[in-house]
């Protein structure tokens, strides 16, 4: 296994925070206390919380030996499929992290915080001229907040016409996110499947779509990694019985400088700023859903938005036919700002880092397609997607087969999504990756086929190397244990 | 460019194996119609150090502390934050990697959730904590779309006290469903009026918040007490979680979910975000919960490890009937509030708590003896409601200029509340920046 | 092993940095070329030198990784005697990153450079205080380089006074670069044993001690961790002969607002900033070395001088003794910044860390005295120093027991050192370990003592857990590969 | 205290198992004598947070870039340094760690130092590095010694045209030894005066600085001839390594050792220190380096790996006999510089480089237009000295208050050099800041 990353080393146990620590410890200084003690009503006083008392040391100590049991971008490649684990730039942490910025008050007036809002404004500008929409809002604080709020226009442009439509159409191919949004709002998703070819055809649409519909969720591409051919026709059909396209823009790695949201038909479309614009997943976020919509649906995007006038930028509430507000103030600006320094440093060449992960997908999809069953052979954008069909007979699934990659020092590919293939194997590279970690990423999968023939038991028992073996999940579930 | 590292000899060989002529080619299968009929039309690209210069100079514009003195609150309060909290919080392990979806690679992740998950149910009282929402509005109103989910009642009851935004967001949020929302008025002390709450019906949950959006703590238990006996769950939200080093948690005074806003505990201010959705509640509502929960597991040699669980509640899994749509939360920001709990501690935590309430007393005490009014007169935690004289708020312009930030006002909010202004006082501010205001004032 | 933090956990292989990249690939931004093409001397011109080309991630995972096969003190337990590896608060790195101390260049004019002079006069003024001696120098980059300086002085001093002396008087349990330094300043050491007791007896120093000898190097506390109890006679008798006392400061940590130098008769001595004052080791350095003298000796000390006038810090060279520079500047400033942020946050309480380091040290020499062999059973300072006698029957030597501590989690302490007492063990816990910490490093040293006894092949394949396991150091000495 | 982690009940037990009764019953063997006769008469602890502002306070009076315009170099350069360099030095693995005694504890640091080695040796043109000493300065003096150990004769010979500091730091090296320094001037074009040398007797090594403190880019190859000649090692000093990007490296024009300030590479300026001693030679020199050096091994598995290697010649084993006293070196240092070349690479050196020059370049015509003097003919990097006219002190003066830091004044080196000031420019200076300093100097 000499050519791949995947190693043992010396890491260590950690017991858990309260398994620590010593009444009285300190872990964290206090300013002087240069005013006398105040008496607090007795009778709204409370017992102090059972938090344990650390040493500043015994916190170092605990958190870095737990990073060292986590697997990140920085340790090795992490092809999770739809989610675009590119590299994130150490110089945005930095920009973010500036004072200006990291102790800005979100009430300052707006004399006191012109960069801010620039920088909220040029963002808007920048998105928009990547998407070819009209409009932007930046306050949806992750992709299915971005959702929550398309929907919630959508509602809010049939309702400004008078008309109550209840129906959203989504594709068997959606996110989860996409029908959960859908039904926040209150929309009762239609389900309709993909085409042979993997992508939508009109016809479905076409039998689907009428005045009770509000509109579409597509996402394009899509994310078995296909490019939605027939979008403009799917458009048509929908706006010609009144109803909006929402596109989910979650996979916008694959077209930035390519495709033309508003010649697709699109009215209203969601970024992931931690996806498609390096903002770091942390793990888990937090992230980034700006939400880009043409003229026409402008006057519903929330509140409050950007004005520049007269040389000042300032905030404006003034938006009668506004949907509200999705965030207590403005979204996450310090995800923001990390969007913002990759765009300007990326520039133009962000089409370039589209093709590139275009370019390193289709590479993987050829390198292995003789190896694991590939459901649909075409050209595909960011990502490929494979099954585990030809393990079948010997009894192995896409689990197994995830776990060994752990083995080898690679981070496993989204498993089992999107639902409509069975066992699904869903790779997305991300131009960040070199040739060199392709070809050992390829070599590991080949090696992994070879020994669900010969040794499947190495992929039964896989992870080895991890300091936890495979867990135990259904166990967990059963008999929930959340807090210690 | 530094960040793609494809050479020109590797891109061609690449094509070659993918059987293409140009990276063009890649996109055999968009249709011209969908193609952009422009180039990207962005600034070129900047160097690093351009990056820093333009970066700085945005940020430079930015009022902020230490230059500022700024006695703003209102759901964004500053706070020390230890330099190893910022340290061990810019680890890539931590900043890279994705949602702990794969165990094994994920340990690390996945305890200090379950640690962060069990600090805040400490904290607040409660059984139960998910792994972090968006920010605290967003947590107030998937709390109250949870009563409704479990008592399947049409009415939502909310303080007039509780933060503006909060209550714009939680309207946001039930624009497009049928339910009505009821406003509770505040009384004179700054609390919020439970009156109209007797014998109300079909009520699904009713929410407070306290400390309130006045700085007022709320008669908690009353007021849970009203909503158990018309049927409804109760909900306390807070903006200022450090309130509870001092004063009672929802917990203990009946609540049956209490959610709001971390970012006081060890998250930067941001201009308001990434903030942190705590949320927490029994375990009897456990299946109905918004948003990831860690659960302790074992491995298959037995050893303790920890998993993302119950996740049949979760849109990936359960599509339109999932419990929320959350997928992406606020992991990092709750690492951050679980390192500053840690390095806090339970000591900590109270004098902290103590250092807030006794500076606010100290300011409350100054402007009282300089002839100002306190406008509630209910106990706070560290904001107030000052009264100023008529047309204060060019004084406040003209503090700006002296680098003095006095407050927030409130006749934004509350037209009634005219020349009532929101101030916060926290332990970063000295006893020599307060008495410089009451004088600056009193000028 | 569960109670021992020692585990096993994936990391990742990583070639060479030059078995990676690909020409062309850039790994960092060069600011915009806004001057045209000079022309320089073709026949000046040199060949690129052959450094690989990588990309800024290829850059940031090969560090990453490098990093996991490390062990520091903020991943457990370093008990390394000798050098204090107590904890390096992360404020201090924050200060010394301060732009104004990052980015200053050292031939600022005074004037503008105000605060830098301030913190190197203070920092010079705390030292003082805290060994009781009258003036110091910064300058010394590490606590050899102190020791050159202090024998520079010695030779100065003798100089001035036109008697040219050879000799010094070293005691066997003195650190190597003690002897060295001596030998590059010119002088022959001569050794002296230490008593019966561990320390040196004022007998052998009046037995070698005459007018050849210039003067004493001593260490105190010593390398055994015992205080030198006849450190005063010592002194008189070679000032009665007109020597001078060095000492060898390294282990200050334990008598931090305890021991006074001056009393004790010292004439210089260095401090190791990188051990007392938390300033980290860095896997070898930066340190900073710094040497106090007595007034009589201050004429000798190196220049530029910090002189405080009409509320003025300035530079001055205007010192005719002086030994001269043995730095370009004025040493490791950046060392110093973080010297200084510790003792400003800890104050009068540096007493209270010493009396902890020592209780640290004397705990786990009581706990572990009957397991391990103790060569001198006295109450020891900072450090305690064992032996492997007691294993020699089942053929277990010390560098056994280290290599077996690692698979337990901690660091081993360090090996045959002092020379004079064979398969030495020294353990320096520092005060920052808590008692938590101390009770499971003594159980594993109590757990090695017990399989040496029955499972001593445990040992020899020690350690089993490390990313590599036992290193042939011989094979690379006998065939030297220093590049690649 | 934060850092120190005793709660009164550990103390109490631990002096309980040590059979005392008190902290201070520990210093039992300290003789009253020797005891402090006042307690430490420090300044009281300061919370993180007043730190935080004594220290920005001190840092804010110090005149850096941005800020200011520092046209300063003189063995101390300001150059770009990479965020992602500065991060991964943060890594608390790399900070912590000791030296690498133990190589199965140490792998990170020990490739990472074998990689530095590489790296230098290729830099320099030589055969082997060792892993860093404190600076350029005491490398130099090292390096002299060195030859002196193994030509076992009597002088040295120096340049004059390096660095006074190094040339200081020499002499207090060899102050106490019976070596012999003898200077070589230099000539009217900024070079050395080699003639001296010529036939010269019993010199163990000649050591000049290549480019020279004047910046000047000295004839290397024939005064390796000529050292060879007489039977002397030659060294090469460098304090602005970055040269070597566009000159021939010391290695290719004969040196016997290449030795320097590796600073400019990647290491923050702080004020002169910590930097970088590179130090590099033949393997046929190996034991005589000082010291340490890894090297390649494997392990009992047959594994690759590094190890210190003949660590024979270093003063823990060989005492007085060592090759040198160097213990702690400066490998953080080093393995910054390793980032930073890893970061640049081949390509980036070259174009750094040549950056380096031309804009030096466009600065030396500026000057010659505006009617200066460029004081030495010879070619140079990115430094080079101008001749003002008498009293530009106190237009020096003056420009500092503009937050101009126009050059080093050479008279307080060189007296017969009045009215010379040594100007560097980097790739940090920007074409307009140029312009403007011209614009300045001739008002
Ligand atoms: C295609 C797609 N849509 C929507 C989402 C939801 O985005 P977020 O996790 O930011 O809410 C994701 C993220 O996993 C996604 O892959
Ligand atoms: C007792 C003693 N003296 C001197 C030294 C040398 O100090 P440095 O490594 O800073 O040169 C050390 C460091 O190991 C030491 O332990």
């Amino acid at each position: 296994m000499n050519q791949f990353p995947g190693a043992s080393g010396l890491i260590f146990d950690e017991p858990l925070l309260w398994e620590k620590g010593a009444n009285g410890r300190r872990g964290m200084s206090l300013p002087p206390r240069d005013v006398d003690f105040a008496l607090p009503d007795e009778a709204l006083v409370g017992e102090l919380p059972d938090l344990p008392d650390l040493s500043e040391m015994d916190v170092v100590r605990h958190y870095t030996r737990l990073s060292q049991w986590n697997f990140g971008v920085d340790q090795g490649m992490y092809p999770l499929g739809s989610c675009t684990m590119k590299y994130n730039p150490k110089t945005n942490e930095k920009q973010a992290g500036l004072q200006g910025f990291a102790a800005a008050h979100p009430l300052l007036p707006d004399s006191l915080s012109q960069g801010a809002l620039k920088l909220i404004h040029d963002l808007e500008r920048f998105l928009a001229e990547i998407t070819c929409m009209d409009a932007v809002s930046l306050q949806p604080a992750a992709g299915a907040q971005g959702e929550l709020t398309g929907m919630l226009i959508i509602y809010a442009y049939h309702k400004s016409r008078n008309s109550k439509r209840t129906k959203i159409i989504v594709p068997d191919t959606a996110h989860g996110t996409n029908p959960a949004s859908a039904a926040l709002c209150g929309f009762q998703p239609v389900n309709v499947k993909s085409g042979e070819k993997g992508i939508l055809t009109p016809e479905v649409i076409a039998r689907v779509m009428d005045e009770s519909v509000a509109g579409i969720m597509v996402t394009n591409p899509n994310t078995l990694g296909l490019f939605e051919e027939h979008i403009i026709e799917i458009s048509e059909i929908v706006h010609e019985k009144g109803g909006l396209v929402y596109c989910d823009g979650a996979n916008m790695n694959a077209i930035m400088g390519i495709a033309d949201s508003a010649k697709m038909g699109i009215d209203i479309q969601h970024l992931n700023l931690h996806k498609t614009f390096s903002t770091p997943h942390g793990s888990g976020g937090p992230g980034s859903g700006p939400v880009c919509v043409g003229k026409h649906l402008e006057p519903f995007l929330p509140v409050p938005r950007i004005l520049f006038e007269e040389g000042l930028y300032r905030l404006s509430e003034e938006f009668p036919q506004s949907i509200g507000k999705l965030h207590a103030f403005y979204g996450n600006f310090g995800v923001l700002v990390k969007a913002y320094s990759y765009i300007l440093s990326m520039g133009p060449l962000l089409q370039r880092a589209s093709q590139l992960a275009v370019l390193n997908a289709n590479y993987i999809k050829e390198l292995l397609k003789d190896v694991f069953h590939l459901p649909y052979d075409r050209p595909c954008m960011h990502e490929c997607v494979f099954t585990d069909k030809e393990q079948h007979e010997q009894k192995i699934s896409t689990l197994e087969i995830a776990k060994r990659l752990m083995d080898y020092g690679f981070h496993p590919p989204t498993i089992y999504f999107p639902l409509v293939v069975s066992g699904a194997i869903m790779i997305e590279p991300t131009e960040s990756e070199s040739k060199e970690t392709l070809d050992s990423f390829v070599q590991a999968m080949k090696t992994i086929a070879q020994e669900a023939k010969d040794h499947p038991e190495l992929l039964r028992e896989a992870p080895t190397k991890t300091k936890v073996k495979r867990m135990d999940e259904t166990a967990a579930a059963r008999h929930p244990c959340l807090t210690g | 460019m530094r960040y793609l590292p494809h050479t020109e000899e590797d891109i061609a060989s690449m094509l070659e194996t993918v059987g293409i002529e140009s990276l063009e080619d890649l996109y055999s299968t968009v249709p011209a119609a969908c193609r952009r009929s422009t180039p990207l039309n962005l600034p070129e690209p900047l160097s690093e150090w351009e990056l820093d210069n333009r970066m700085s100079a945005l940020a430079a514009t930015i009022a902020a502390s230490p230059e500022y003195t700024v006695f703003l609150g209102a759901g964004n309060y500053e706070h020390f934050i230890p330099e190893s909290v910022r340290y061990l919080l810019s680890r890539s392990e931590f900043v890279t990697a994705y949602t702990p979806y794969q165990p094994e690679l994920s340990q690390g992740t996945l305890q200090a959730i379950y640690e962060y998950q069990t600090l805040v149910s400490r904290l607040l009282g409660m059984e139960i904590a998910n792994a972090s929402l968006y920010d605290g509005a967003s947590a107030l109103a998937e709390a109250l779309l949870m009563t409704a989910r479990i008592t399947h009642k049409e009415k939502i009851v909310i303080s007039g006290a509780v933060h503006p935004a909060y209550r714009q967001v939680v309207r946001t949020y039930f624009s497009s469903t049928g339910y009505e929302i009821v406003e509770l008025p505040y009384l004179e002390d700054g609390r919020t009026d439970l009156s109209a709450l007797h014998g109300m019906q079909d009520v699904a949950g009713v929410a407070l918040q306290s400390p309130n959006f006045f700085g007022c703590i709320e008669g908690v238990s009353q007021a849970a007490e009203i909503s158990h006996s018309v049927g409804a769950l109760f909900v306390t939200a807070f903006s200022e979680p450090l309130a509870y080093g001092l004063y009672k948690n929802p917990g203990i005074q009946g609540a049956d979910i209490a959610c709001g806003e971390g970012q006081s505990m060890g998250i930067p201010q941001s201009f308001g975000g990434p903030g942190l959705g705590m949320f927490a509640t029994f375990m009897k509502h456990v299946r109905s919960i918004p948003g990831r929960l860690v659960g302790l597991s074992r491995d298959v040699t037995g050893k303790r490890g920890f998993v993302l669980t119950l996740a049949t509640r979760e849109q990936h899994i359960r599509r339109e009937k999932a419990t929320s749509n959350i997928c992406t939360n606020g992991s990092l920001c709750a690492l951050a509030t679980a390192m500053y709990m840690a390095s806090l501690g339970r000591t900590g935590l109270g004098e902290l708590a103590r250092l807030n309430f006794d500076k606010t007393e100290y300011l409350k005490a100054a402007f009282r003896s300089a002839g100002f009014r306190i406008r509630f007169s209910s106990p706070t935690f560290n904001e107030f409601v000052v009264e100023f004289p008529p047309g204060f708020d060019t004084l406040h312009e003209h503090l700006l200029e002296k680098k003095i930030i006095a407050g927030t006002r409130l006749a934004r909010y509350y037209p009634e509340l005219e020349n009532c202004w929101l101030l916060c006082v926290t332990e970063t501010r000295t006893r020599e920046q307060m008495d410089r205001l009451v004088r600056e004032v009193q000028s």
